[in-house]
C-alpha cells in the first residue's frame, strides 16, 4: 500500500526538499537548529519514500522492460490539439533512477547529518542548508526526469547550487573564483547539451525520454553527414563539463574550495555524477552511433589515465580526492563507452558510498586540524582520531580495488566490460590507472594518518553527528559491491541496456586488478611509510623534474584556460566595446554633429545683424523678380507656392 | 455595457497624476503612497485582466472603444483591446511600473514632479499596449518620449556621459525611430486607404487592406518598420542610445525603459510590422537574423568589458534584444511566441536587475565595480535580489527566462542553423559577465566601509519580491505565459502563413 | 503728349537735384550734413510734384518732410551725438555687397523699364485743376476709415514715442 | 524727345530708390538708416504720383495714397528715432554694427 503510493508519487521526493528550502529562507533562517532539522528531516523523510518506491521498482520484473512513466503537460506551443512544440515534465521510475534515486536520498541525508556537525557555528548555518536542501530537491529531480528538458532544468538547478555552494565562503576571493569557474565552465558544457536537446526536438519532435529511445530506435539516417552522430556529440559535450571529463574537466578541483559536505555530496557522490547518468538514460542515442560510443570510451578512459597522474603529485588532501574523482569518472564514461550500463551504475552506486566517505573523512580531518589541508604536515592521525582513520581505510582499499570491498566489485565489473568488447589499449590504461589510484590514495593515506606525528598539531575525533555518517559509509563502502559479484550479479539482473549481460566469470581479469591494486599500495608503502626517512619520493621528483613538474602543474591546463580567458574572450570584448564607442557611437555622434556643423554653417547667415538681414531680404526679393522677369509669372506663382 | 477594464487600468495612474498635482510639496509621503495606490489598482487590475483572460477563445478581448470616432477623415477610433500578445506586455509594465514606486522610495529631490512624469510615462506605455488603432499608439509612444527626458535630465546621474548627453542621446534616438516609423506608418495608411476605400487606422482593419499591397511596397514598408521599431528595441547597430541612457537614468526610468519601453518596439515588430505585412518581413527576415545575432554576440562582448554596472546591464539589454529579433525573424509559432515571452522575461529581470543596483548605487554612491566588493555580507537581502535578476538574466532553467530563450533557440537553429548557433553561443558570454559582475560586486572581502550600510528593507523589499515571485513561478509553471501568448500568436501566425502563400512566396 | 520746354527743364533740374542731393546724404561723413542734404532733397521733391500737378501733396511735403522730419532728426541727433560731428556717418563692413545688391535691384529695374509698355498704360485725360477739394472730399468720404486708422497710428506713434525715449530711471519709478 | 514721360519719373524714383537702399544697407550710423529709409519711401511717393497722374488722372488714387505713406512715414520716424534713443541710452552707441542682438 504505502509502496503503491511511493512509487506512483515519487515526485514527492524532490518537492520535500523543496519545501525545506522554502521554509528554511522564508520562515525559520534565524533559528539555525530548527533549519537544520527542518532540512535534514524532509531529506529524511524523502529517504524513506526514496527507499519505498525503488522497493517497488525492485520487486517488480515489470519495469525493467517497460519504464513507470507518468507525466504532466509543462507547457505547449502551437494548436491545443497538435502542438508544434509540447514539454512534459513527469516521472520516470526504472532500476536505474530507483537506484539513483535511493542512493542520492539516502546519501544526502547522511551528509546532511554530517553538516550539523561540520558547519556548527558558523554564521550562514541556514543558508547552507538552504542550499542543500535547493540542492537535494534538484537533484532528486534530475534522477526522476522523464524528459530531457526537464533533466535540463535540474541540470541547471544542480549547477546552481554547487555554484552557491562552492562559494559559499563567499568572502575568499578564491572560494568565489572557483565557483565562478564552475559555473561557467559547466555552461560551456551546457551550450552543446543545449545544442544537442534542441536538435533532438527538432528532428524528433519531443524530448520525452521514452518516446524518443523509440524513435531513435526506428530512425534511418538519409543524409552522410549523421545528424544523430551529431546529436550524440553535442549531448555528450554536456556530460564532459559536469562529470568533469577532460577538457573541460578544470573546475572539479577548484571546487573543494566548498565546505567538505558539499564537496562530498555534490563533488563526489552525486552531482558529478549527473553527466554519467544522463548518458546512461540517453544510452539509445548513442547506442545508434558507434562513432560517438568510442569517443565516450575513449574520453573516459583518457581522463581516467590523465586525472589519475596528476593525483599523484598533488599536496592538499581534498585536492588529491578531487583528482580522483575525475579519474573515478572517467572510468564511468569508460565503462558506458564500452557499453555496459550495468558496469557504469555499479561504478556509479559504490563510488558514490567509498568517495562521499573519503571526502567526509578527509572533513573530519580537516575539522579536527583547522583546515590544514596539505598532507605532508599531517600524520599519525590515527591514534588520536581512530574512527576517521579506520573509515578513511575501508574507503582507500575499496578505491583501490581490494576485494571484498565494493570498488573492486565494480571496477572488475568495467574492466571485464572494456575487455569482453574488445577494446585492448582502453583496457591496458585502465588496469594501469587502477594501479594508479591504488597508488595515490594510499600515498596520501599513509602520509596523512600514519606515519609519525606532527608535534603542532592537536588533533581530536570529532562530534557523534560526523562520525555516524562515517561508520554507515563505511558499511556501504563495504557491502555495496556485493550485490554484483560476478558470481551471483544480482546488479546486472535490473541494470542493464539491450538485454542482461552474462559473461563467464573472468578470473584472469580479477586477479590482474588485485595485483595492480596490491602493486600500488605496496610501492606507496615503501616510498612513504615504510623508508620515508630515506626521502625516495623527495629524490624520485627531483629525477623526473619536468614530468614531475608539469604533474603538479596539472598540465599547465589552467594557465592555457587563463590566457584563453583573457587574452582571447576579454580582449575580444575590449576591441568590441573600443568599437562600440569610437566607431558605433562615432556614426551616431557623427551624424549628431553631421547636424550641429551644418547649424554652425548656417549661423553665418545668422549674424544678428540688421542690415545683414535687410540684404540677405533683398536677395532674396532680387531672386523671386528674377524669376518672374525671366520665366514668366506662372513658374514663379508655382515656387512660391500657390500664390496667385 | 460591460466594466471598461482596460480604459480603468490606463487611467488609474493619470488619476493619481491628477491628485499629485494638488497635493502639497512638502507631503513626501503622501505623494509616494498615492502613487503607489495608482499603480496598484492598475497592476491588481490587469492581474485580474490576465488571469481572466479567455485563452480557449483567444484573440481581441476586453474590448473598448471601438466604435469611439475620434477622427472621422483618418478613421482613427479610440480602440483598446487586449490580446494573448499585449496583456503580458501590460501585466509587466504594471508589474514595472509598481515595483519602480518602490524602487524610487528615497526620490527627496522634488518627489511630487519625478512620480507624476513617473505616472504619465507608465501610463504611455500602457497605452502602447493596449491600443489597437495604428494612430492611437503612436499617439500614446509620442506621450512617453517627453516625461523620459525630462526625468533623465533632472533626475538622472553622469557618469562617463554626462545625463544630459544621455537624456539626448536616448530621445533624440527615440524620436528619430518614430520618426521613420511616422513615414511608414503614413505610407502604408495611404495606400491601404487607396486599396480599401474608406480610411481604417484600426490593426485589423489595416492589416486586411495590407493584405493587397504589392510585394514591392510591403518590402520597403517594412523596412522602414524595421528601422523605426528595431532602433527602439535597440537592434544592433541601433543600440548605442541603450547602455549611455540607462547608465544616465534614474533607476524608476531604466527600470520602465529597460523592462518595457524597449519591448515596445518589440511587440510593434510583432504586432505591426510582420502582421500587417507579412511578405516584406519574410523578405528582411533572413537580414534580421543576422543582425539579432550580431546584437546578441556583440553586446554580450561589449557587457564582458564594462566596469559601470549600469552599463553591464545595458549592454546585456542589448544583447537579450538580440534574441528578440532572431526569434520574430524566424516568422513561425515557436519563434513569435518565443519572441513575446522572451520579452516578457526579460522585463522583469532587466527591472530588478536595474532596481537593485540603483540601490547599491544609493547606498554607496558608486556603480564603479572594482570600488565595490562583498556587499553580500553587508546587505544580504540586496545581494539575493541582485543573484537572482543576474541568474535570469544568464537563462538559469528554473527562472522564466529559460523557457522563453529555449523555445527561441528551437525556432532559430531549426530556421537558420549555424547563424543560431553563434547566437546561442551569447549564453556563455552572458554568463561570464554576470556572474562576473555579481561576484566582483557581493562577494570577496567586505569593505570596511561598507560596514555601515543598511540592508534594504520595508518599502525598498517590494521590487524584490514583486518581480522576484514572477521571476521563480514564471520559471516554475511557463504555462501560466505561454498558454495566453500562444492563443494569440497561433492565429496571427495563421494570418501570415496565409498571406505568404497567396504572395507565392513559400 | 507734349510738355512745355519750362517743365522739361523743371524736371531735368529737379531730379538732379534730388540724386545729387540723395548722392550726398549716402555719402557725407557728417551726419549733420547728411540731414541737410536729406531737407534739399525733400524740398526738390516737393518741385517735383509739382511738376505731376500734386500741388496739395508738394505743399505736405515740404510741411512733413522738409520741415517736421528734418527737424525731429535733427533734435535726435542732438541728442544722440555729444562729440565731434566729424565721421559721424561712415560706411559699414558691406559696403561692397550692399552696393553690389544695389547695382543688381538697379539693373533689373531697368530690365523691367525697358520691357513695360508704359505708352499703352497713359490715360488720356488731363489731372483737373485744384486737387485740394477733390482729395479732401475722397478723404471724408471714401477713405474715410484709413484716414482715421491713420490718425489711430499717429497717435499710437505719439504714446510710443514718448514711452520710448523717456528717461529709464522715470520709467523704473512708475513701472515695476 | 523732349517730352517728359512716366517712363522718366519712374526712372528717377528707381535710381532715388536704390540710393536709398544702398544707403540703408551700408550705413553704420543707425540715424542715416533712418534717413536713407526716408529717402527709399520718397522714391514710392514719386512713383505713386506719377502714376496717379498718367494712368488714373481723376481718381486720385495714387495722392491719397502718398499721403497715407508720408502720415506712416512721419510716425515712423518719431518711433524709429525714439527707439534708436533708447538704445543709446541703454548702449551709449548708435553704431549698428555693435548690435547683434537678433540672434539668441
Amino acid at each position: 500500500m504505502l509502496v503503491e503510493f511511493a512509487l506512483y508519487h515519487a515526485w514527492l521526493v524532490p518537492l520535500l526538499p523543496a519545501l525545506a528550502f522554502g521554509v528554511i529562507v522564508f520562515l525559520t533562517r534565524p533559528w539555525p537548529k530548527l533549519s537544520a532539522i527542518v532540512a535534514v528531516g524532509s531529506m529524511a523523510v524523502a529517504c524513506f519514500f526514496a527507499t519505498l518506491a525503488a522497493y517497488g521498482v525492485f520487486t517488480n520484473h515489470e519495469f525493467v522492460e517497460k519504464p513507470l512513466v507518468y507525466a504532466t503537460r509543462w507547457f505547449s506551443l502551437g494548436l491545443p490539439g497538435m502542438p508544434e512544440v509540447q514539454i512534459d515534465v513527469g516521472v520516470q521510475l526504472d532500476p536505474t533512477s530507483a537506484m539513483m534515486l535511493f542512493m542520492v536520498s539516502f546519501i544526502a541525508t547522511f551528509i546532511f547529518l554530517y553538516s550539523i556537525g561540520y558547519m556548527e557555528g558558523d554564521p550562514g548555518f541556514s543558508v547552507f542548508f538552504s542550499y542543500l536542501s535547493l540542492f537535494g530537491a534538484s537533484m532528486l529531480l534530475l534522477v526522476i526526469s522523464s524528459n530531457l528538458l526537464q533533466m535540463f532544468v535540474a541540470w541547471g538547478l544542480v549547477g546552481l547550487c554547487s555554484y552557491l555552494l562552492i562559494g559559499f565562503y563567499s568572502h575568499k576571493i578564491s572560494a568565489r573564483e572557483a565557483a565562478k569557474k564552475a559555473f561557467v565552465t559547466c555552461r560551456v558544457a551546457d551550450f552543446g547539451l543545449l545544442l544537442g536537446l534542441l536538435a533532438l526536438q527538432i528532428v524528433f519532435g519531443t524530448l520525452n525520454l521514452t518516446e524518443l529511445s523509440e524513435k531513435i530506435a526506428h530512425f534511418e539516417e538519409y543524409t552522410t553527414f549523421g545528424m544523430l552522430t551529431l546529436i550524440a556529440v553535442l549531448v555528450f559535450i554536456g556530460p564532459i563539463g559536469k562529470s568533469g571529463q577532460f577538457p573541460l574537466h578544470v573546475w572539479l578541483p577548484d571546487a573543494m574550495e566548498g565546505p567538505t559536505p558539499v564537496s562530498a555530496l555534490i563533488h563526489a557522490a552525486t552531482m558529478v555524477v549527473a553527466g554519467v547518468y544522463l548518458v546512461g538514460r540517453t544510452l539509445f542515442l548513442f547506442h545508434e552511433v558507434p562513432s560517438a560510443m568510442q569517443l565516450v570510451a575513449v574520453t573516459g578512459g583518457f581522463t581516467a589515465l590523465f586525472a589519475a597522474t596528476i593525483a599523484i603529485t598533488q599536496r592538499e588532501i581534498k585536492r588529491i580526492l578531487a583528482y580522483s574523482t575525475v579519474s573515478q569518472l572517467g572510468y564511468m564514461m569508460l565503462a558506458l563507452g564500452v557499453g555496459s550500463l550495468t558496469a557504469s551504475m555499479f561504478h556509479l552506486w559504490t563510488h558514490a558510498f567509498f568517495k562521499a566517505l573519503m571526502f567526509l573523512g578527509a572533513g573530519s580531518v580537516l575539522h579536527a586540524l583547522h583546515h590544514k589541508a596539505d598532507v605532508w604536515e599531517m600524520g599519525g592521525l590515527y591514534k588520536k582520531m581512530p574512527i576517521t582513520t579506520w573509515t578513511f581505510v575501508i574507503g582507500g582499499l575499496a578505491i583501490a580495488g581490494i576485494p571484498p570491498f565494493a570498488g573492486f566489485w565494480s571496477k572488475d565489473e568495467i574492466l571485464v566490460a572494456t575487455l569482453s568488447e574488445g577494446h585492448y589499449v582502453l583496457f591496458a590504461v585502465g588496469a594501469f590507472t587502477a594501479f594508479l589510484t591504488a597508488f595515490y590514495m594510499w600515498r596520501m593515506i599513509f602520509l596523512a594518518f600514519f606515519g609519525e606525528e606532527k608535534p603542532e598539531n592537536h588533533p581530536h575525533e570529532s562530534p557523534w553527528t560526523m562520525t555516524v555518517p562515517l561508520v554507515v559509509l563505511a558499511v556501504g563502502a563495504l557491502g555495496a559491491g556485493w550485490v554484483g559479484t560476478p558470481w551471483h550479479n544480482v546488479w546486472a539482473e535490473w541494470i542493464f541496456f539491450g538485454h542482461p549481460h552474462h559473461g563467464p566469470v573472468n578470473y584472469g581479469a580479477m586477479l590482474l586488478s588485485i595485483v595492480l591494486a596490491a602493486a600500488g599500495i605496496y610501492l606507496a608503502y615503501m616510498l612513504y611509510l615504510k623508508d620515508a626517512k630515506k626521502k625516495r619520493a623527495r629524490r624520485l621528483a627531483e629525477w623526473f623534474g619536468p614530468v614531475y613538474r608539469m604533474l603538479y602543474n596539472k598540465y599547465y591546463i589552467d594557465e592555457l584556460y587563463l590566457w584563453f580567458n583573457h587574452a582571447l574572450v576579454d580582449g575580444t570584448a575590449r576591441l568590441m566595446y573600443l568599437f562600440d564607442i569610437y566607431v558605433v557611437d562615432g556614426i551616431v555622434n557623427g551624424i549628431g554633429g553631421f547636424a550641429k556643423l551644418s547649424g554652425d554653417g548656417l549661423r553665418v547667415f545668422q549674424s544678428g545683424r540688421l542690415q545683414n538681414y535687410a540684404l540677405i531680404f533683398f536677395l532674396g526679393v532680387l531672386a523671386v523678380a528674377v524669376l518672374m522677369a525671366f520665366t514668366g509669372p506662372s513658374a514663379a506663382s508655382l515656387v512660391l507656392g500657390g500664390v496667385k | 455595457m460591460e466594466f471598461p477594464i482596460l480604459l480603468t487600468i490606463l487611467l488609474a495612474p493619470v488619476a493619481a497624476a491628477l491628485i499629485l498635482a494638488f497635493v502639497p510639496k512638502e507631503e513626501h509621503m503622501l505623494i509616494k503612497c498615492v502613487a503607489a495606490v495608482g499603480t496598484f489598482v492598475s497592476l491588481a487590475l490587469s492581474l485580474f485582466a490576465y488571469f481572466t483572460y479567455d485563452k480557449t477563445v483567444g484573440g481581441l478581448q476586453f474590448v473598448f472603444g471601438h466604435n469611439v470616432t475620434w477622427i472621422k477623415d483618418l478613421g482613427v477610433t479610440f480602440f483598446l483591446a487586449a490580446d494573448g500578445i499585449s496583456l503580458p506586455m501590460l501585466l509587466l509594465t504594471n508589474l514595472i511600473g509598481f515595483s519602480a514606486v518602490f524602487a524610487s522610495w528615497n526620490v527627496n529631490n522634488r518627489p511630487r514632479e519625478f512620480f507624476i512624469l513617473l505616472m504619465l510615462l507608465i501610463t504611455g506605455v500602457m497605452g502602447t499596449f493596449i491600443a489597437h488603432d495604428l494612430f492611437i499608439f503612436l499617439l500614446f509612444y509620442e506621450v512617453v518620449v517627453i516625461p523620459i527626458y525630462i526625468l533623465v535630465i533632472i533626475w538622472g546621474s553622469s557618469k562617463r556621459v554626462t545625463k544630459e548627453y544621455a537624456g539626448m542621446k536616448l530621445t533624440i534616438y527615440l524620436l528619430i525611430g518614430s520618426a521613420f516609423l511616422l513615414v511608414g506608418v503614413i505610407a502604408l495608411f495611404v495606400k491601404t486607404t487607396a486599396l480599401a476605400g474608406t480610411p481604417d487606422m484600426s490593426f485589423t482593419g489595416l492589416a486586411q487592406a495590407a493584405a493587397q499591397l504589392s510585394r514591392f511596397d510591403q518590402i520597403w514598408l517594412f523596412a522602414l518598420m524595421l528601422f523605426g521599431f528595431g532602433s527602439l528595441v535597440s537592434m544592433w547597430p541601433f543600440h548605442s542610445w541603450s547602455p549611455d541612457g540607462y547608465a544616465g537614468a534614474p533607476t524608476a526610468v531604466s527600470m520602465i525603459h529597460a523592462g518595457v519601453l524597449k519591448k515596445i518596439g518589440g511587440y510593434g515588430l510583432v504586432k505591426i510590422a510582420v502582421y500587417m505585412l507579412p511578405v516584406g518581413a519574410s523578405f528582411w527576415a533572413p537580414y534580421m537574423a543576422v543582425l539579432g545575432v550580431c546584437g546578441v554576440a556583440y553586446a554580450a562582448l561589449g557587457a564582458l568589458a564594462q566596469k559601470d554596472l549600469k552599463y553591464i546591464v545595458g549592454y546585456s539589454s542589448v544583447s537579450h534584444m538580440g534574441y528578440v529579433i532572431l526569434a520574430v525573424a524566424c516568422l513561425d509559432v515557436i519563434g513569435l511566441n518565443g519572441a513575446v515571452a522572451n520579452m516578457f522575461a526579460h522585463g522583469v529581470m532587466a527591472a530588478l536587475f536595474f532596481s537593485m543596483i540603483g540601490f547599491i548605487y544609493e547606498k554607496t554612491h558608486t556603480r564603479w565595480i572594482p570600488d565595490l566588493g562583498g556587499l553580500a555580507r553587508q546587505t544580504p537581502r540586496l545581494a539575493a535580489g541582485f543573484m537572482l535578476a543576474a541568474l535570469a538574466s544568464l537563462g538559469l532553467p528554473g527562472l522564466v527566462s529559460f523557457i522563453p530563450e529555449f523555445t527561441i533557440f528551437i525556432s532559430s537553429f531549426h530556421n537558420y542553423g549555424g547563424l543560431a548557433v553563434i547566437g546561442i553561443a551569447g549564453i556563455i558570454i552572458t554568463a561570464l559577465y554576470v556572474l562576473r559582475a555579481g561576484a566582483n560586486t557581493l562577494f570577496g572581502p567586505p569593505r570596511p566601509e561598507y560596514d555601515h550600510l543598511q540592508d534594504i528593507r520595508g518599502p525598498e523589499m517590494v521590487p524584490l519580491v514583486v518581480l522576484g515571485t514572477v521571476l521563480v513561478v514564471g520559471g516554475l509553471l511557463p504555462s501560466l505565459l505561454f498558454d495566453v501568448i500562444n492563443s494569440s500568436v497561433v492565429p496571427l501566425h495563421a494570418a501570415i502563413s496565409d498571406a505568404l502563400q497567396i504572395g507565392g512566396k513559400f | 503728349m507734349e510738355t512745355s520746354i519750362y517743365t522739361v527743364v523743371a524736371f531735368y533740374g529737379l531730379a538732379l537735384t534730388i540724386l545729387g542731393a540723395a548722392t550726398l546724404v549716402v555719402f557725407a561723413r557728417n551726419i549733420v550734413h547728411s540731414v541737410l542734404f536729406l531737407a534739399l532733397t525733400f524740398i526738390a521733391m516737393a518741385g517735383l510734384f509739382l511738376t505731376l500737378d500734386a500741388d496739395f501733396i508738394a505743399a505736405v511735403q515740404v510741411l512733413v518732410y522738409a520741415g517736421a522730419v528734418c527737424i525731429m532728426v535733427v533734435f535726435g541727433i542732438m541728442l544722440i551725438q555729444r562729440a565731434d560731428m566729424k565721421a559721424t556717418n561712415l560706411f559699414n563692413r558691406q559696403l561692397f555687397t550692399g552696393g553690389g545688391v544695389v547695382a543688381l535691384v538697379v539693373a533689373l529695374c531697368a530690365v523691367f523699364a525697358g520691357r513695360t509698355a508704359w505708352a499703352e498704360m497713359v490715360a488720356a485725360e488731363a489731372v483737373p485743376e485744384g486737387t485740394v477739394q477733390f482729395i479732401g472730399a475722397l478723404l471724408m468720404s471714401k477713405y474715410v476709415i484709413p484716414f482715421e486708422v491713420a490718425a489711430l497710428l499717429l497717435l499710437v506713434a505719439l504714446i510710443g514715442a514718448i514711452v520710448l525715449a523717456r528717461d529709464e530711471e522715470v520709467k523704473a519709478d512708475a513701472g515695476d | 524727345m523732349l517730352a517728359i514721360s512716366l517712363t522718366h519719373y519712374v526712372v528717377l524714383s528707381a535710381l532715388l530708390f536704390s540710393i536709398g537702399l544702398f544707403g540703408v544697407l551700408t550705413k553704420r550710423n543707425a540715424v542715416a538708416v533712418l534717413i536713407c529709409i526716408e529717402l527709399m519711401l520718397n522714391a514710392v511717393n514719386i512713383n505713386l504720383v506719377a502714376f496717379s497722374k498718367y494712368v488714373t488722372p481723376t481718381d486720385f488714387i495714387g495722392q491719397i495714397f502718398s499721403i497715407f505713406v508720408i502720415t506712416v512715414a512721419a510716425a515712423e520716424v518719431g518711433v524709429g528715432l525714439a527707439i534708436i534713443i533708447a538704445i543709446y541710452r541703454n548702449r551709449l552707441s548708435v553704431n549698428l554694427d555693435d548690435f547683434d542682438w537678433l540672434k539668441w
